[in-house]
């Protein structure tokens, strides 16, 4: 009884080794069948998702005029203070940075200045990848930002809403009503 | 059943032209005045006015004495009475008519208040579209100062007392006492709230008392006849007097009738004439814009301050605006939304940016363009509304709240069809009118029978 | 442009009734010299500004704030047509529009020919006549198409001077 | 002493206190728009309604309109209470425009707190949004009305409290519309408060527009030291340069409120003229060796012509650390000075001013505001000490007399009466209203035979500072022995300077003035002269035109004065702003400002390429400015003198570290010295030269900073009597020209009856400073075309 048992154990034991030594087998076979993972990067570069935290643009509005209005938003949220700028009226009364500046060397792109940002002028780009000798060059200015497009929301005109009358008289923003005549006769 | 009424305010009332001073003095008139004017003391006249529970006309109903006896005792200085006669309230005529029909029992009402509070300046405020009134009592009163009934040293008793008129430039808040009050100041007239009352503090920081003009044509006939016989005119039980009423919109003989405060509606009605021919009460607005709505369930409801007030109504001013069946009462509403909007003098949030709010929803329901949640938009906002700096908006709240009350379902049948079930055109924006109405609502064709065009 | 010496002593006239308290003659001096005028322009709010002691600003809170004081052109005669609850029952609107079609302007508009400026007003106090209109302080009832016709008929012949308020 | 129960806590507050400060006394924050403690309530935004449980008031109220009493149960978080500031807001917001991204008040915002604390973010008003056309209000405010949610703040501001009526309401509804008539700059001098007290963005500041987020910036309290009331004042910097400066609530002193002289002044401190490297001999050299170079210089000096040789100036701008150092300097080298007058005449003054004091009889501003008769006695408020205007105004609201005898013309913003009377009469003038008994018609006639035209006005005043109970008495020092026995008389001196009162503590009783250390120049008996942070030629025109005969000059400042391009050895000290101080103001009040900007050139123009240099490793430019005082003390150390340790507390018996935020008054003032004599008519002919401030760029500070200067009057203007011009033969508005020492200066005349007979009002500007005390038709001619 005892030996009966131990043998059917063992026959048991065996028999597991070989089904489980199959198993490995045919997963190593149906990997060699399968289409490789390894992508061959940097020879091929993978498409990022759209909302892939990146490299920071500045994204102009759709009449081509920059869409930052040097708010110090994205500056106040950024958690490692990359982000600096100095705020100017432009030559047609619109607010603008007159200098604009990220130090990707600190950044840690987590996106809150994406999401601080009320004008979707600055945006973060599925690019990651850009790699400088010298940690000096990490430092971006405004004409490194700027972008000649709208990324991801290219529609939105902040100024189109604004009520400031920058470039757009008052009363022709999206939403108003003509300004009010103070001396107007109606009653 | 026409029954007869005592007249005392209308009862010199010529056809086409106002009493003269001969025929309201041959009637008994300035007779009180030469009984009181240095004869009585000043405490005399104001504790008949006391006994006789007059209580002010211009739509709050506070006693008149009362009011006199803020004014601190052993105040040295000015003392001015100021005559409200801006009567903005739409669906408000009375003061004109009594003007017209008498104005020497104003004048002499003037005086008497002015003799009772011991004032030496009179101010009477006319609003601007009832220019021929202040023509009138400049005229009239100028008559009364060549009898030697105003001016300095009335009737020789060494009291002097004289009146002039202010005219305003229009502005339905100018009707609130102390707005009324900055008014003739120079200021902009928005209400004050808090600090001393006019009575004490008012006109050029003197004490001022501001009665409606009805209210002090009362007083000729307390002063001469006595408290008790005024208590006696009223048909309620704590009433007292006469009261004029303006009666307007869908009535037979719309117009100013004097009946004895708390009399029932449904005669009020009668007296103008009842409905016209095929044409059935829905509601009447009692006593002015800023009173409620109220719905033919109340035609037996006395007319007077406290029977009303205890069924949740306002007596108002006692200007009585008929609606029937075909009137709908959300562009009413709506009418007196944009009246509101447009006359508030802009201090206080609720007001100023509140009634522009329902405004804009009420057009939209009117217009076919509302939406269930609209409706609680109005709600809610109305009931802001009632917390206001002065009783303007809390006024305005009135009838749009009694419109939910009453009559919500019509209004939901506006949502419903998505337009004006009674044929309304959607209410065109202000300033943008001429031009943007559809064609079929123009001069003709009218959406109604008895379009006047 | 000096003003006539009969406007100067009517508006001297008025703030001398009341010495004491020259800021309660704003408005009558500001309806003295839109009489002349035609309208508050800026030289008769400068003028009043310094007949009253008062700031141009002051003035301007008052007049802007106030209906029945224009601080645009206005025409000859000013219609105020009441645009409240009983006037509405009564078709106020359709009114409004026949005179601004009448007359081819918009509301507040003036006529090319300066006669008729149309105004909604507030109620006027004339609900027992509505639909109603108030011009040069006259009250017009019961408003038709034909009555308003007449009315702008009869004011274009009259050489009565527009009184708009005393 | 009313008890109340606040959200369950109870409190006691003085009677009269509205309940949203009772609040606010417990921590609780009402939210507010329309209400401000200076102001009061208005009752117009609607947004502090509260629900009142129980007591005297039921129901939903407003807590600034109702005030606290007996009994009341509040709770600021009853749903009704909250769901109708819910209300409020989203009727607010419906009307906001969409932008505050780009609007300056976005970070500090009352406003957007609102919103956003009350939980209001989706807007259900299907609406449009109403709009509305902007003004141009002049150089200091912008104007941006789509923003307003007409909480009359600005209106009540600028009209009531400050009396100023070309700013306010227009139209009614939902029109309102806060403006001018015209555009135009606005007239009230304290235009600027508008930006501090608007609850949003309608009205902002200009000259900070578009700078920088309040998150960014340094803030730190500081003291204006632009007159010498010492107002409290918020200093703003960011990248090294001061962007804006804002009024700091000190109940004792200025209130809520600031002039517009202390809030757009702040210029001077990164302007770029402002010398910041120092030099030898003109050119321009390190620190170290300027240092080693002053050294030298003054020991040589010493060595030569031994210790006395050697002079300190100081002025009345420098901190009392400054000031302190000074002296320890001037002691240690056994050196003359440090001189911080012009004569020896106005020390005395300022001193018996501050002795005066004495006893509990200084007034503060803010008591100003609660006296009931008030004479300024050879004070223009609005220009010597422009905050003093405001508080006269609130005296005056409150039914205060208030009267200035002055020879130059006065305006300010209440009803007052104007005594212009020679600088010879005001003391008789004095005399007849501070009297305890009212002065008769006789007695004035006497007092002031001349000018009969203002004899009713004093008959008027005079019973009326006779019953007040609680007048005040402001003075300008040289009037000090006016002040009046009569204890019931509060006393205000309006100084010459920041730290006047700080200098005149310091200063030895004995100490030579500016004119003692010209005279010993000319003599030949000074050699070397330290210069610290004053400016010769405006202190004192006879020590400037002394400098040349020194044999050294180290100058010690921070703005480009005419003594600064004189000096021999020149070392660059740092503003209030960076070092920091403590200034006594004048009613001896010692106040301290933080330091709130670090040194260096700012931001703005250190970089090329439109940006801010990227080399982090470099030292800062325009770093090397350091405190004066640390400067005295490096000058000894290089000369080998001991220097002793001298705290200002040695001087005013407050030390530093018992400075109050609100400020503390010193406790040791002068001993009552001999009262200067009273002005006396001038020898001989001719008109009196009274000098006249403006509201910009007057001050020693204003004259550097680019914005206030952009302020100043164009032209020059004399003014005169009438009588005096036609006695001179000269009519109103022609040119002069004025002869100054050996230069002619251009002017236009001004003939008004305001100015007093016998009187000249000239600019206080450095150029008029070398004319005689008295003029006459010799220095005032007609400019030949």
């Amino acid at each position: 009884m005892e030996e009966k048992k131990d043998k059917t154990g063992l026959l048991r034991e065996v028999l597991d080794g070989a089904a489980g030594l199959a198993g490995s087998y045919a997963a190593t076979l149906t990997h060699l069948f399968r289409r490789p993972v390894t992508e061959q990067y940097p020879e091929y570069k993978r498409p990022m998702p759209a909302r892939t935290r990146g490299r920071i643009i500045l994204t102009r509005s759709p009449d081509g005029k920059e869409r930052c209005v040097a708010c110090y938003l994205c500056s106040g949220a950024c958690p490692v203070n990359c982000i600096s700028m100095q705020s100017e009226e432009g030559p047609d009364g619109r607010r603008r940075a007159a200098w604009f500046r990220i130090n990707f060397a600190r950044c840690i792109y987590c996106g809150l200045c994406e999401e601080a940002c009320p004008t979707l002028a600055l945006q973060l780009t599925p690019e990651f990848a850009f790699c400088k000798d010298a940690i000096e060059d990490f430092v971006y200015e405004k004409e490194d930002l700027l972008v000649d497009h709208g990324g991801k929301d290219p529609d939105y005109d902040f100024y189109a809403h604004a009520g400031v009358a920058a470039g757009r008289p008052k009363g022709e923003h999206i939403g108003e009503d003509e300004p009010v005549d103070v001396k107007s006769i109606l009653p | 059943m026409q029954v007869e009424t005592p007249l005392v305010l209308l009862k010199n009332r010529h056809l086409g032209r106002p009493a003269t001073f001969e025929e309201y003095r041959a009637g008994g008139g300035y007779e009180a005045l030469i009984a009181t004017v240095g004869k009585r003391t000043p405490a005399e006249v104001l504790q008949l006015v006391l006994d006789a529970d007059l209580r002010g006309r211009g739509g709050a109903g506070f006693p008149a004495g009362k009011k006199w006896q803020g004014i601190p005792a052993g105040y040295v200085g000015p003392r001015y009475v100021v005559v409200n006669t801006d009567e903005m309230e739409p669906g408000t005529f009375k003061d004109r008519i009594l003007v017209n029909t008498d104005p020497h029992l104003v004048i002499e009402g003037i005086i008497l208040c002015a003799y009772a509070v011991q004032a030496t300046e009179g101010v009477c405020f006319i609003r601007p579209s009832y220019e021929s009134d202040a023509v009138l009592i400049e005229e009239q009163s100028q008559v009364a100062r060549d009898h030697g009934l105003l001016g300095d040293n009335i009737l020789g008793s060494g009291f002097s007392f004289d009146i002039h008129v202010h005219r305003s430039a229009g502005r339905y808040i100018c009707g609130e006492a102390s707005a009324q009050i900055k008014a003739i100041s120079g200021l902009r007239p928005n209400p004050r709230k808090g600090g001393p009352r006019t009575s004490v503090k008012g006109l050029w920081d003197c004490p001022t008392i501001v009665n409606n003009l009805e209210t002090l044509a009362n007083l000729p006939g307390i002063v001469r006849n006595g408290p008790d016989w005024f208590k006696s005119l009223a048909r309620s039980a704590g009433g007292s007097g006469t009261k004029l009423f303006s009666v307007s919109g869908r009535i037979s003989r719309p117009g100013c009738y004097e009946l004895p405060i708390g009399t029932p509606l449904r005669e009020i009605l009668d007296h103008a004439g009842g409905m016209p021919p095929g044409r059935v009460l829905k509601a009447v607005i009692p006593g002015g814009a800023s009173t409620p709505f109220m719905p033919d369930k109340y035609l037996d409801l006395e007319m007077d301050f406290e029977p009303m007030k205890r069924a949740g109504q306002r007596f108002g001013t006692a200007s009585i605006m008929v609606f029937d069946q075909n009137t709908c009462l959300v562009g009413a509403t709506l009418n007196l939304m944009e009246f509101f909007t447009r006359e508030s003098c802009g201090w206080c949030t609720p007001c100023r940016e509140g009634l522009p709010y329902v405004r804009h929803l009420l057009r939209l329901i009117e217009g076919g363009q509302g939406e269930e949640e609209h409706i609680g938009m109005i709600k809610d906002m109305a009931q802001a509304m009632r917390s206001a700096y002065c009783a303007f908006a809390p006024g305005a709240a009135e009838p749009l709240l009694s419109l939910f009350e009453y009559f919500e379902p019509e209004v939901r049948e506006h949502l419903r069809q998505k337009r004006c079930p009674f044929g309304n055109p959607p209410p065109a924006m202000r300033g943008k009118a001429c031009g943007t109405r559809p064609p079929t609502f123009g001069p003709t064709p009218c959406p109604e029978d008895q379009c006047p065009i | 442009m000096s003003l006539p010496d009969a406007v100067v002593a009517e508006i001297d006239g008025v703030i001398a009734a009341v010495e004491h308290h020259k800021r309660e003659a704003a408005v009558d001096v500001m309806y003295a010299l839109q009489r002349h005028y035609g309208y508050l322009c800026d030289e008769a709010m400068h003028y009043a500004s310094k007949a009253l002691d008062m700031t141009t600003l002051e003035l301007e809170s008052l007049a802007t704030f106030y209906d029945y004081l224009y601080r645009r052109p206005v025409g000859r005669y000013v219609i105020h047509v009441c645009d409240s609850v009983v006037c509405w029952m009564f078709h106020q609107d359709s009114i409004f529009d026949y005179l601004c079609r009448k007359l081819g302007v918009p509301p507040g508009g003036t006529t090319e020919d300066g006669m008729f400026t149309v105004l909604p007003a507030a109620c006027i106090g004339n609900c027992h006549n509505a639909p109603s209109m108030l011009i040069n302080g006259r009250f017009y009832d019961r408003l038709t198409a034909e009555r308003i016709d007449a009315v702008l008929a009869e004011l274009r012949q009259s050489a009565e001077e527009p009184v708009r308020c005393k | 002493m009313p008890d109340l129960i606040i959200d369950g806590r109870p409190v006691r507050v003085p009677k009269g206190t509205p309940v949203i400060a009772a609040a606010e006394s417990l921590g609780i924050v009402i939210p507010r728009f329309c209400w401000h403690p200076a102001l009061g309530a208005a009752g117009a935004c609607r947004m502090c309604a509260v629900m009142f449980l129980d007591g005297p008031v039921k129901g939903l109220e407003m807590s600034c309109m109702v005030p606290a009493a007996d009994g009341m149960v509040v709770e600021t978080f009853h749903p009704e209470a909250v769901t109708f500031r819910r209300r409020v807001v989203e009727l607010l917001m419906a009307n906001h425009p969409h932008d505050c991204p780009v609007c300056d008040e976005g970070g500090h915002c009352l406003l957007q707190d609102e919103t956003i604390s009350g939980g209001h973010a989706l807007r259900r008003f299907p609406g449009r949004k109403r709009t509305y056309l902007d003004q141009d209000l002049g150089p200091f405010i912008q104007h941006e009305m789509n923003r307003c949610i007409h909480c009359y703040r600005c209106a009540r501001f600028y009209q009531e409290y400050c009396g100023y009526l070309d700013f306010g309401p227009m139209q009614n509804a939902n029109r309102v519309y806060f403006g001018r008539f015209a555009s135009g700059p606005l007239e009230s001098p304290f235009s600027g408060n508008l930006a501090d007290i608007c609850p949003t963005g309608t009205l902002t500041d200009k000259p900070g527009r578009y700078k920088s987020r309040r998150w960014d910036c340094q803030r730190a309290p500081s003291v204006c030291p632009h007159c010498s009331l010492g107002c409290a004042t918020v200093a703003l910097s960011r990248y090294r340069e001061v962007v804006r400066v804002e009024a700091r609530e000190n109940p004792a002193v200025n209130g809520h409120f600031i002039c517009d002289r202390g809030r757009y002044s702040f210029g001077y401190a990164a302007s770029a003229e402002r010398p910041r490297q120092a030099r030898a001999d003109g050119v321009p050299t390190s620190m170290s060796t300027a240092l080693a170079l002053a050294g030298t210089r003054l020991g040589g000096v010493v060595e030569a012509f031994g210790p006395e040789a050697v002079a300190v100036v100081g002025s009345a701008r420098s901190s009392l650390e400054t000031q302190t150092a000074l002296t320890a300097l001037a002691r240690a080298g056994g050196w003359r000075g440090p001189a911080f007058f012009a004569d020896r005449t106005e020390q005395q003054a300022v001193a018996a001013a501050l002795a005066a004091l004495a006893g509990g009889r200084a007034r503060s501003l803010a008591e100003i505001g609660q006296a009931d008769a008030v004479l300024c006695l050879g004070v223009s408020p609005l220009h010597d000490a422009p905050m003093l205007a405001l508080s006269l105004r609130q005296a005056a609201r409150a039914g205060a007399v208030v009267a200035v005898a002055d020879p130059r013309p006065a305006t300010l913003p209440l009803p007052f009466t104007h005594l212009p009377l020679a600088p010879d009469k005001l003391p008789g003038a004095a005399a007849l209203l501070t009297g305890a008994e009212a002065a008769d018609a006789a007695a004035i006639q006497r007092a002031l035979p001349l000018s009969p035209e203002l004899w009713p006005a004093l008959e008027r005043l005079a019973p009326a500072f006779a019953a007040a109970g609680n007048p005040v008495l402001v003075f300008a020092p040289a009037l000090a022995a006016q002040a009046p026995a009569d204890a019931r008389f509060g006393l205000f001196p309006v100084l010459c300077g920041p730290n006047a009162a700080g200098a005149a503590l310091v200063a030895d009783a004995d100490a030579p003035a500016c004119d003692d250390l010209a005279r010993a120049i000319e003599a030949g008996e000074v050699k070397g002269l330290v210069l610290a942070e004053a400016d010769a030629a405006a202190l004192s025109p006879r020590l400037a035109a002394a400098l040349p005969g020194l044999e050294t000059l180290v100058v010690l400042d921070h703005l480009p004065t005419p003594s600064f391009a004189a000096a021999k050895v020149f070392l660059p000290t740092q503003t209030l702003f960076e070092s920091g101080g403590t200034l006594c103001n004048n009613e001896a009040r010692l106040q301290y400002a933080a330091p709130v900007a670090p040194p260096g050139e700012p931001v703005s123009r250190d970089g090329r390429g439109g940006h801010p240099p990227r080399d982090y490793a470099r030292k800062l430019p325009g770093t090397d400015p350091l405190p004066a005082a640390a400067l005295c003390a490096v000058l000894a150390l290089e000369m080998g003198l001991d220097m002793p340790a001298l705290s200002f507390a040695a001087f005013t018996g407050v030390g530093p570290e018992d400075v109050a935020p609100e400020g503390t008054r010193a406790t040791r003032l002068p001993a009552a010295p001999t009262a200067p004599a009273p002005p006396s008519a001038p020898p001989g002919q001719g008109l009196v030269v009274v000098r006249d401030d403006a509201l910009f760029a007057t001050d020693a500070y204003g004259r550097y900073a680019p914005l206030a200067r952009a302020q100043a009057p164009a032209a020059s203007v004399v003014r005169l009597h009438p009588d005096d011009a036609a006695g001179l033969g000269l009519a109103d508005g022609e040119a002069l020209t004025v002869t100054v020492g050996d230069r002619r200066i251009e002017a236009t005349l001004a003939v008004s009856a305001a100015v007093a007979r016998g009187a000249a009002v000239v600019p206080r500007l450095p150029g008029w400073a070398g004319l005689p005390a008295a003029i006459g038709p010799e220095t005032l001619r007609r400019r030949q075309p």
